[in-house]
């Protein structure tokens, strides 16, 4: 027995799952106390579509990398999971390092070392796919790590400011 | 006709390129940057060259080089990239290697967008004000000075590319000159070219197009009219034909001006006329596309015409094959722009491997695109990676497969824009046909679907997670240890 | 109209069927057997049901269960399976259910091959030439005794299913019986009746088959024609609308009698009205399929008419919305049908993990299929894998697009058909539009390419050879150790 | 430095193969003497759909699973390969194993134990994907196993029927 809370779209869901499918592929699972037999796609090979049936209910989704987002038909939604089996929760937006989240050239640096910057604040814009890309600070603070100059290549998830 | 031609271009449009040649039985000849050697043009083409020259795709030097070591006898340049080149063209013309689309001369005239204008306006015609000269990015004085004889509120545009890029709304001359730089580096990033000019802004406005063919005996045709006012992140990504909620009078109109137009520059091949039309519903001239568009499949599906091969055909000096009381304009089409880009955090490129693509079928529904399970979205070029397009008699008809055909497309590995474009076509102002270029503007709200979904997507949720973190045990990414996952994401404006 | 429909049927049809309700705005159910628990009917649909009796998609009394628990006003059956099984069509009709397409009544005349053809004949109209009655597979005496009195040469024929499985050419008694046995055989494993009856054999011969519409309020138009004379391994592998080289008054008497068939037996909804054409050009009825074609498709692209909208509109009671004279016959198409099959190795079934897959696209080009990359190619069910139509404004056109799409397909990790369709349309005796049902045992050779060209492949079988050894250096199988690679391969006739 | 013989629709190839490809990916190949530059898709990933370029012309391949066919826009065709490397050359025609090509049920046994049959011979019949495919005997000889009958459900890659 599993229990998590999932966050969609701002709703809490407390979940529970019986972890064995039984021999039709179905598993019991508890949401806010009420009971839903569910199947998923056996396996989350990276090139596989997954779905799902719940009840009679037939689902396509589509979940992204870190699964922080779930999109079917009926839309793209936040999702936030709590396992409760995991310990404590630690929000993990307190992260104040800035990487590169795409391969590309820095088209302009517009923030300097040592300034205040709030969350939200344009701090670099990254030319790439032929695109101007604001990359904007994550967190309030000060810049601490300033590892990007104009013109500059850089590569994926190079780290390119720290925000302290 | 030809025996070979040459695709001076990448990517989707030179895979459609290719297909067209084929279906005409035409040998093909492909160029590729080394990092698109597995790239399908180059795959579908009969022969494919390597472009060694740091410019690649833009050099028209080496593009010509490898036209004549190839022995084409044509070169279709597709649009972007050199299609629109005329010095380009005029080095074509003058080794005697026919260029589809307009002559060089037209395209010089029609380049210069302020002269455009200017020619069209001296006709007698209705065109939108704009600037009496272009400006570079350093040109703040006399920007502001231009502007205030325009008035406010007006557009900067860029002299290079379409309405796309560079295009920014300004509404006092506080924000002009900041505006003005950061659309002249936009118009950088995309077109190799900074400068821009200013119009006189329309306000509320739609942008209608009439592509037209023209060929070498002095006929032109148009193919009806599509609508192009939406845009989001300035790129049209929707585009449906015919315009909704115009008149039939008004319509006759607009095409009248698109081939009065069209003979006044001498247009050849496959032409777009845009026009921008005001809350009265007059239009006014505002520039000419001298190539094919990227959205030419809405006009192919309303009209049954294959635009690629037509060009083909025109630049090997054939008459048109059908006058226009020949062309029927049948039903309706909407098209939609899938990019490789994440609408919900901030339109980031998103370039990589796919992991997963499964393209919508059935009746009506035609995706063109470069891209398939296992192919990679490469880092260096447009995040254009699939064109979808779909028919239906009526325009309800059509709206509704349009969003079974969204619903029924699925691409992974990587980010799109997908899950935007179903939230516009469903969107009232869009179904009601009643939008302007504001749309593009207009925050979305994703609608919060019913509870019971709610709850069954936290209980598939849950079953995906347990048995993601189950499988890659020793491999969970940290933030799946930590107990929350979560980002903010809202969708920008 | 309808609210849901519940679909009785799984792959590609079933997916259709989805898509076509999907455009008109219905719900859908889907049903499912364990084994196609992840198939796209399934995920496609809003809600799906499993099929629990061992019988499966082939139970009648679920498949009404699970209709009258999701509670939908209607029932699409879509082709084979029970589709059209009269007993499940009057149980639907007496619970008040609506099962799109003809009436238990119609089907239960029309699935009566022998009398139908008697019936036709009756009316004055001139049909085939049957044997009075059918046989089981162990009436070997009654068989010769009706074999004698018909004449040789005959074709035994399937009461159940169409001209495919079991359908065989008998040119003498001595080996009536062994033939029999084994179209009996074929007939049990495909349709699960091993009935057959005779037939005089009309050679040469083509079969040309009449697609219909009918209402309830009387009205009834035809479709056009086309031509599916061209089989291989017992199936229809390639359809052309319309059918080529037939004078207009040929096909006007054509389209005569298949509407003419359609009010004799009171035929509502979406038929085909089957008829053999003979050497000199006379045509005789052969046979009524009471339901969706699998090569619809053909029909959809010449008439721009989606007919499984129709099939619903006319269930839902509507009346047709066109009329004969607004039915336009547009260009022509081909279709193409795809299997999970290997021709090189006697049309061995290839299910399993589909690794690549890729679309053909561009205009005019469609192809329908419940299969992609990652997709899994089931072993349970029919090797039907995808349908590919293309359409071209003449006949030529077509040939070339089609020829294109077909190499632009790629399809691995499973044994496919498409180099054998690739050989029959380029085929001097396809494109010609000559071809008669003969065409079906011909024998093709491979026509080696020029040596230049078996050159270059040397040279890439050579180096992905080593780079496959390379990589897989520990696993590598037996074979690629033992010096030779060989396996005798040839297309069996 | 490689070197194979490569028959492709019955003609021999003789191709010898410098394995460090240039930095454009080209690797130069000599096939009976004529020397070609050529290049493949960098891996033979089951996804990935494979293509190659020699010199300039462009094509796009699919190799069965062995290896024993190569197609192409220019055909299907037979493919043997013989690495000169790999010592002698021994055909694969000499086994006489008969197995399940696919998963089916056996509809019909044509055979008996201690029968000769001829090279292609039908032997069993196999109902699979609603189909009743003949198996043939690949060589001539005498049957000696038999472990097929009628109404049995096999497996994939089962021994059904051995020939000596």
């Amino acid at each position: 027995m599993s229990k998590l809370i999932i966050n969609i779209a701002g709703h809490d869901f407390e979940v529970e799952v019986n972890k064995s499918p039984d021999t039709d592929g179905f598993t019991t699972v508890s949401v806010n106390g009420e009971t839903l037999r569910v199947a998923i796609a056996p396996e989350a090979a990276p090139t596989a579509i997954e779905w799902a049936i719940v009840g009679e209910r037939s689902y396509e989704v589509l979940f992204d990398r870190d699964m922080r987002s779930i999109q079917s038909v009926h839309g793209h939604h936040e999702l936030r999971i709590r396992d409760l089996e995991a310990g404590v929760a630690r929000p993990r937006s307190g992260d104040g390092r800035v990487k590169a989240p795409i391969p590309g050239i820095i088209a302009n640096v517009l923030i300097e070392m040592e300034q205040t910057v709030s969350a939200g604040q344009p701090i670099l814009v990254l030319e790439a796919m032929k695109m101007q890309n604001e990359i904007t600070a994550p967190r309030a603070g000060t810049i601490t790590t300033l590892n990007a100059r104009r013109g500059q290549t850089v590569t994926l998830h190079e780290l390119l400011v720290e925000i302290s | 006709m030809f025996q070979k031609v040459l695709i001076a271009n990448r990517g989707e449009i030179a895979v459609r390129i290719v297909r067209a040649c084929r279906d005409l039985g035409l040998a093909t000849v492909a160029v590729y940057e080394p990092s698109d050697m597995g790239a399908l043009h180059v795959r579908l083409a009969d022969e494919a060259y390597i472009l060694n020259s740091p410019q690649g795709y833009r050099d028209p030097e080496e593009m010509l080089a490898v036209a004549l070591r190839s022995g084409v006898d044509a070169i279709h340049p597709g649009y972007g990239l050199i299609s629109e080149d005329p010095s380009f063209k005029r080095a074509c013309e003058e080794a005697g290697i026919t260029i589809v689309g307009p002559t060089s001369e037209v395209s010089t005239q029609v380049r210069d967008k302020v002269g455009a204008i200017q020619r069209v306006q001296a006709a007698g015609m209705p065109t939108t004000r704009p600037s009496t000269r272009t400006f570079g990015p350093d040109e703040g004085a006399d920007l502001l000075a231009e502007a205030q004889r325009l008035g406010y509120p007006l557009v900067i545009k860029s002299c290079a590319g379409g309405h796309g890029r560079g295009t920014a709304l300004v509404h006092n001359p506080e924000k002009l000159l900041d505006i003005a730089r950061r659309s002249s580096a936009q118009a950088q990033a995309a077109y190799r070219d900074g400068r821009i000019y200013l119009e006189a802004a329309i306000i509320p406005s739609r942008y209608i197009e009439v592509p037209i063919l023209g060929d070498h005996h002095g006929n032109i045709i148009h193919l009806g009219d599509h609508d192009g006012s939406i845009q989001r992140n300035t790129r049209k990504i929707i585009s449906e034909a015919p315009a909704p909620n115009l008149s039939p009078s008004q319509r006759e109109a607009i095409w009248t001006s698109a081939i009065a137009v069209a003979r006044l520059f001498g247009l050849r091949g496959a032409c777009t006329i845009e026009f921008v039309l005001d809350g009265a519903g007059n239009h006014f001239f505002s520039e000419v596309k001298p190539r094919i568009q990227v959205e030419h499949l809405v006009t192919e599906m309303i009209t049954h015409i294959d635009v690629v091969r037509e060009q083909l055909h025109i630049a090997a000096g054939l008459p048109l094959r059908l006058d226009q009381t020949q062309v029927h304009l049948d039903g309706h089409a909407i098209f939609c722009r899938i990019n490789a880009e994440d609408p919900w955090r901030n339109y980031l490129p998103s370039p990589g491997l796919i992991s997963a693509f499964r393209l919508p079928g059935g009746p009506s529904v035609r995706v063109d695109t470069y891209a398939y399970a296992g192919a990679e979205v490469p880092v260096r070029y447009d995040s254009l990676l699939a064109k979808l397009v779909v028919w239906g008699a009526e325009r309800d008809e059509c709206l509704q497969r349009a969003q079974r055909a969204l619903q029924e497309m699925h691409i992974s590995g990587i980010q799109t824009n997908l899950s935007l474009l179903q939230l516009l076509i469903t969107h009232p102002e869009f179904t009601s046909g009643s939008y302007t270029t504001a749309f593009s503007h207009l925050k979305l709200n994703n609608p919060t679907p019913p509870p019971s979904q709610l709850r069954d997507l936290a209980a598939i949720a849950a079953l995906t997670y347990l048995n993601r973190t189950r499988a890659a045990q020793s491999t969970t990414p940290t933030a799946y240890t930590t107990g929350w996952h979560r980002d903010s994401r809202r969708l920008p404006q």
